[in-house]
């Protein structure tokens, strides 16, 4: 009968469980304390053995080739889903230089790229520079977002992989020191030469339209801070990003601009949402009266060269930035070839993806070795003597780019067809026309 | 490659993980409430957790940042490592608390909802997550967009990266073999019968003097501080959020696991997780095997996670591992089954031991034949 | 000050009449087969990508808008079929709940949405065009003005849309069809032994609800553009659209849609020039109204506090 | 040839076996009751023969073919109506639209036509005939179940327990319509019914069933209601007879 009532109410309480789950802790602990000490061991033996292969390798002279594997993590599905599929192609593009040059020169080092989704999310962005890292990866160009940047930035200076983000430009990431590069250009640059051309046009009371995300945040508050200061008005005015369309938002900012008497609007957007924006706005007459400034943003999208969007941007004279040397050989040869690959203009930072290899790609030739400190180090060297398609791309001491260019562009119909042009460029605080 | 790396991330991730599917089989499993905002006191615990322990550093430093500016992510790279005592106590400190934050959340959003009825009880939790998360994103003082970074790590004291990922891991696991313990405890109790009968029918247990609104609350409350405790502790692995990670489709992913490994067994939440965890992490393998294929691997990598998911639902539409029909509370009533007793079992253990053992005696005297 | 403009009138009439399209075969396959269906975006995407791709592809044929529409409808509606024969069909066969047939749409959803994504990706690079954000060439063909709005294609969509939903209306409360989906809906084992097959009104329905989800897809490329996301983006706004409808009606879905529709717009528009809300906060209003909604007046009964039971549980002997 | 014959039948749902080794026979143009205390089966015997319960062993015949294990609306098709206790019309469909469902996709069926000639015997759904059908009575709603069941010509209606719940004066109203019906139609009917008097009264022949099983079969007026309930509470009248 004794054990009948044992059946009934179990004896054992949460306690005993809780120390057995304890127990196993520890016991899971020590297993995974040798575990990593002995992978620290083999870690060491396998530098070891590294070192034997290179004396092997120069032994043997130059009959093999090393083989070097570039960790990618961009945006291939999700809210950035356009720009990531292209950044894939401009990704292969500079491998394919990258490697043919090295083959010309009859170095025997060949790049490899994996390339991974991180679906436009912070936490996938992690998932994903982890499963490069444990497959021995150490520099990984990506994530896009200045959120995903920040989400992975944690992981990647504990373990000193190398990230080289060619598109965040989130002012709260210009940290010293630590295991992000940033290959594109401040914004608060890029929203001076935005602010004073627009000043410069006759733009006195402006609406800035933003998209409510970090890259808009913080230019809609660059833009504000040196317009104010040459004397405009700024009105900011942010939406939602990542909605289906902005039909909405167009028809309030019509409204406004019409309340408050403004003279233009200064729209940075990305490029699926800028285009419906500017789709939007062509059928509204009060947004047809006023002048147009954008971003970098919605440059490249094909849809602004449909005839009825292009003839609103004529209409209204669209201008704006974007970050480019102008008249650099590197980049028109880039973007033709890009053109014809694809049959469309270079999308957005895409001249940033496309150097942003290249430099990974030197850095590692220069550190001699495959570590995540050695290529930082290369990296700032190789930097401060290269210009690529997105011009000089000197680091300063946060890793992020120091001198940017813009370009001044707009929409212009060449031969009953529409293209985008360069028109002028900003350059030391001054902008040249021409 | 890193297996151990691999391992110690990935149960990290599967941790976090199980807490939240845990907590979702206890409300959708047990009480049949379609939570759909589970998202949301996610959130709320990862910001809750953040909050807190970017202003606790900051306060006893004696420093002023906005907690998302840059000065702040920069200092506490420095202070983070200062003091592990402190880190030590602020994580637990702020992982307990958590708890209680989205508890009480939990509960109160409860109160209004429950009056509406269970049918859409579902769709306005959801709202609830997406009001939540719209009002973060415009929400200044804890970052609006830019999210919260530079939370420190409680182990950042550790140099090995290693080691410190390993402990963080443990410390994980601990938490989720504490929460699995208790809620195997709780739908064991009479409250956990309560909780199926709710499901079962309401109308019943109403009759039967049972005050549904109160337990679903309560419920609400405890599956709510799980989801706190695991939002907790991502922010803390990750070192950053922003209001955009807790998005409904995070819901969905918890609603697949759960069904996936079998609703009402605890077993079952654990075995999802692992599964949809594993598939994310693990399949990355085809990105480094399959390279320059006509279709991108990454969509193919996806397309596989929803052809299994899809598969194994077809394979056992009630789940990988069904609702053990013997603590079942209906099943009992239908079956009248009496459960067999502990000597009995023993019994026919022994019985069967026996001949086993006279089967393998048989064999000898065969001569081994 | 001037609350609301005429252009923010136009654009609730149109995005209210494209969340009731998107919502009414959501509602119609849900009340039919008792799936809430997810894979419902996946239509829907499918549906704008076919006629985008048709009509860049062969842009003398397909950029009659007609054609293309149709060709969408029967793209959509056979991806229904096949998903309901190859998913739900075979879950409905070995008796599983609602809320397995759901994630088995989670599942779905899964699976077409990155197929989509494939099959952009190679067609896009065979025809070199950016087909991740695209328009159908139709749009800039378009010229039709009518009653003082000026695009096209809005205006288009909003008289194909209302004929469409007034289609809806006659096939479903008119045509035997629509009578034995109904009742089917009410009762599917009565339904049975009345002499109707279930299964053939249920693939008869996939057939109706995944043309339908293509075409309200069709429209919005029209309008607005395709990508494999845009779907994504919508579906949160369109079941709260069907749950202010109760999920139950079709009148009171088209009201939710526009319902919703009227809050992200004139309401958006109201608040913004009245206390400065900004732009950024039109999603929360969606789902502040869905909430406000369901917490005064409960959709289809669910009112009078806890004694109503989840009509998830469907009853499966009447005996 | 008997009209309808079940051999051997055994069936229930899932694992549950409810009614085991019946055999029964409806010759054309008869009113079968089958008689049984509340969980003897009856219901689960019709819905064996329409292919909704789960049959384990037996075969069902109609017309000599074998219509075991075919869907229910395939059975429908082939002839049998049925009209159930409860849940028997469809609540947001019009009884117009009701009736019309029945007749949907069966050949050779002039709905209008037979709508008519149905409401000339069911006056009392005629008077409603736009309405919906959750706005209609008990009694009324038996009728529209019954309506439903005919319009399609079928061979043979199953009725189960179509008095449940009426007051006495709709019963007597009722049954006397089935009487109307077999002959007008010239249909044959099993009905399952509980009251064992007007059960008697209507039918030619009854069927008993106890515990899933049949204890007694044959003509009604050989039997009185006094017996009939004996056999209810398990008496052994099987060997008397």
């Amino acid at each position: 009968m004794s054990e009948e009532t044992k059946v009934t109410k179990p004896s054992s309480g949460v306690l005993p469980r809780l120390l057995a789950a304890f127990v196993i802790g520890l016991i899971l602990g020590g297993l995974g304390t040798f575990l990593v000490q002995s992978s620290q061991y083999s870690a060491q033996l396998s530098d070891l053995q590294n070192r034997v292969n290179t004396l092997q390798a120069a032994v043997n002279a130059l009959n093999t080739t090393k083989i070097y594997t570039i960790g990618v993590s961009f945006p291939l599905t999700g809210e950035l889903s356009d720009v990531g599929n292209q950044w894939k192609t401009v990704a292969q593009m500079a491998l394919n230089d990258l490697n043919s040059e090295l083959a010309n020169e009859n170095v025997k080092v060949q790049f490899k790229l994996v390339i991974v989704d991180d679906k436009t999310q912070a936490q996938d962005a992690l998932t994903a520079v982890q499963s490069l890292a444990q497959q021995g990866i150490k520099v990984v160009v990506g994530p896009a977002a200045s959120s995903q940047v920040k989400a992975v930035k944690a992981y990647a200076d504990a373990n000193q992989i190398l990230i080289v983000s060619p598109s965040s430009t989130s002012p709260t990431l210009a940290i010293p020191n630590d295991f992000i590069i940033r290959t594109v250009g401040s914004d608060a640059v890029q929203a001076e030469a935005l602010a004073k051309l627009a000043f410069e046009q006759g733009a006195r009371n402006v609406v800035v339209f933003y998209r409510d995300d970090e890259y808009g945040q913080a230019f809609a508050q660059f833009f504000n801070n040196v317009f104010s200061s040459l004397g405009g008005k700024a009105t900011l005015t942010k939406y939602a990003t990542g909605l289906p369309d902005y039909a909405s938002e167009v028809a309030q900012l019509s409204s406004q601009v019409k309340a408050i008497g403004a003279d233009a609007v200064v729209m940075i957007s990305f490029d699926t949402d800028g285009a419906n924006i500017l789709g939007h706005a062509k059928d509204d007459p009060t947004l047809s009266s006023v002048r147009w400034f954008s971003s970098e943003g919605v440059h490249g999208t094909t849809q602004l060269l449909s005839p009825e969007i292009a003839t609103f941007i004529r209409k209204v004279n669209l201008l704006g930035t974007r970050p480019v040397f102008k008249e650099n050989p590197v980049y028109i040869d880039f973007a033709a070839r890009y053109k014809s690959l694809t049959g469309r203009d270079p999308p957005v930072f895409a001249a940033n993806v496309y150097d942003s290899i290249i430099l990974v790609g030197k850095a590692i030739l220069l550190a001699g070795k495959y570590d995540g400190a050695a290529i930082r180090a290369a990296m700032f060297k190789v930097a401060s003597n290269y210009y690529g398609a997105s011009g000089w791309c000197i680091l300063n001491s946060a890793g992020d780019r120091m001198y940017q260019d813009y370009a001044i562009w707009t929409v212009s119909s060449v031969n009953g067809t529409y293209e985008y042009q360069d028109i002028g460029s900003y350059s030391g605080g001054t902008i040249t026309w021409g | 490659m890193d297996v151990v790396g691999f391992l110690v991330s990935w149960i990290t991730l599967f941790s976090i993980y199980s807490i939240l599917s845990i907590s979702l089989n206890l409300e959708a499993g047990y009480t049949g409430i379609s939570n759909f905002g589970k998202a949301a006191f996610y959130g709320i615990g990862a910001f809750f957790a953040a909050v807190i322990s970017l202003s606790a550093f900051l306060m006893l430093n004696g420093l002023s940042y906005p907690l998302y500016s840059l000065e702040t992510i920069i200092s506490m790279g420095t202070l983070s490592k200062q003091n592990p005592i402190l880190s030590i106590l602020i994580f637990l400190f702020t992982v307990v608390l958590a708890f209680f934050v989205s508890g009480i959340a939990g509960y109160m959003v409860s109160y209004p909802t429950l009056r509406v009825g269970p049918a859409f009880l579902g769709i306005t939790v959801l709202s609830f997550g997406e009001l939540l998360r719209i009002f973060l994103r415009n929400f200044q003082p804890t970052g609006g967009t830019y999210g919260l970074a530079g939370i420190p790590h409680p182990f950042a004291f550790i140099q090995d990266p290693a080691v410190k990922d390993f402990m963080f891991m443990l410390v994980t696991l601990v938490i989720l073999a504490i929460m699995y313990i208790f809620s195997e405890k709780f739908v064991n109790s009479p409250y956990g019968r309560i909780m199926k009968s709710i499901r079962e029918d309401e109308i019943a247990s109403l009759c039967l003097g049972k005050d549904v609104p109160k337990i679903k609350a309560q419920v609400l409350f405890i599956g709510s501080g799980m989801a706190g405790v695991a939002g907790a502790l991502l922010a803390y692995y990750m070192g950053s959020i922003n209001p955009d990670i807790f998005v409904p489709s995070l819901t969905f992913e918890v609603w697949a696991m759960v069904i996936l490994g079998g609703l009402a067994n605890n077993k079952g939440a654990l075995l999802g997780a692992g599964i949809i965890t594993f598939l994310n992490r693990a399949s990355v393998i085809l990105n480094f095997t399959f390279q320059n294929l006509p279709i991108d691997v990454n969509y193919i990598r996806w397309m596989i996670v929803g052809l299994l998911i899809v598969a194994s639902l077809l394979f056992k539409p009630e789940g990988l591992i069904p609702e053990d029909p013997k603590s079942s509370f209906i099943w009992n009533f239908v079956e009248e089954k009496e459960p067999i007793s502990l000597k009995k079992r023993m019994e026919e253990t022994s019985k069967k031991v026996k001949f086993y053992i006279k089967k393998v005696f048989d064999w000898f005297a065969m001569g081994g034949g | 000050m001037n609350l609301i403009d005429l252009g923010v009138v136009i654009n609730t009439l149109w995005i209210g009449l494209i969340y009731s399209l998107m919502a009414i075969p959501l509602t119609i396959s849900y009340k039919v087969t008792r799936v809430l269906n997810f894979a419902h975006t996946s239509l829907v995407t499918v549906g704008a990508y076919v006629a985008v791709i048709l009509s860049l592809v062969y842009p003398d044929f397909f950029s009659n808008v007609f054609v293309a529409l149709i060709a969408a409808f029967f793209a959509g509606a056979i991806v229904a079929i096949l998903n309901h024969k190859f998913v739900y069909r075979k879950l409905m066969d070995k008796e599983a709940s609602p809320v397995i047939l759901m994630i088995a749409s989670l599942g779905s959803w899964i699976f077409l949405k990155y197929l989509i994504y494939s099959v952009i990706s190679i067609v896009s690079k065979v025809i070199k065009k950016d087909l991740y954000f695209a328009v159908p060439a139709f749009r800039y063909t378009l010229n039709l003005n009518f009653l003082g709005i000026s695009n096209p294609s809005l205006t288009y969509s909003l008289i194909l849309g209302i004929s469409l939903i007034v289609l809806t209306f006659v096939v479903f409360y008119r045509t035997s069809f629509g009578k034995a989906m109904r009742a089917v809906s009410d009762n599917p084992q009565l339904a049975q032994i009345s002499g109707i097959s279930d299964e053939s009104v249920m693939t008869l329905t996939w057939f109706l609800c995944g043309g339908l989800a293509a075409i309200s897809g069709v429209f919005w490329a029209m309008f607005s553009y395709a990508s494999p996301e845009f779907a994504d983006s919508l579906i949160l706004q369109v079941f709260a659209a069907c749950v202010i409808g109760g999920i139950s009606s079709i009148a009171l879905t088209i009201l939710g849609g526009f319902v919703i529709a009227g809050a992200e717009n004139i309401l958006m528009s109201i608040l913004y020039n009245l206390i400065g809300l900004d732009l950024s906060f039109r999603p929360f209003l969606s789902f502040l109204t869905l909430l406000i909604v369901i917490l005064v007046r409960p959709p289809a009964g669910a009112a009078g506090g806890l004694p109503y039971r989840l009509k998830f549980k469907r009853e499966r002997k009447w005996t | 040839m008997p009209l309808l014959e079940a051999r051997n039948l055994t069936a229930g749902y899932e694992k549950l076996k409810i009614v085991r080794g019946i055999n029964l026979a409806l010759n054309e143009g008869e009113i079968l009751s089958v008689l049984g205390p509340n969980g003897a089966g009856k219901s689960t015997l019709l819905n064996a023969i329409f292919g909704v319960a789960r049959i384990f062993e037996g075969k069902v015949f109609l017309n000599g073919k074998e219509i075991t294990g075919k869907k229910p609306y395939e059975v429908a098709r082939l002839g049998i109506g049925y009209a159930p206790q409860i849940q028997n019309v469809f609540p947001n469909l019009t009884v117009e639209e009701n009736l019309e469902l029945s007749a949907f996709k069966r050949n050779g069926i002039d709905v209008k036509k037979e709508m008519e000639s149905i409401f000339k015997l069911f006056p009392e759904i005629e008077r409603r005939r736009k309405n919906f059908a959750k706005t209609l009575s008990g009694g009324e709603r038996q009728m529209l179940a019954m309506a439903r069941a005919l319009i399609s010509k079928p061979l043979v209606l199953l009725l189960d327990e179509p008095t449940a719940g009426l007051s006495p004066k709709a019963t007597s109203v009722l049954l006397k319509k089935v009487k109307e019906i077999v002959i007008e139609l010239n249909v044959s009917v099993i009905l399952v019914e509980q009251n064992v008097t007007k059960a008697l009264e209507t039918s030619n022949r009854v069927a008993i069933l106890v515990g899933g099983e049949f204890v007694y079969q044959g003509n009604s007026n050989e039997l009185t209601r006094e017996e009939v309930e004996k056999m209810f509470f398990g008496e052994k009248v099987r060997q008397e007879l």
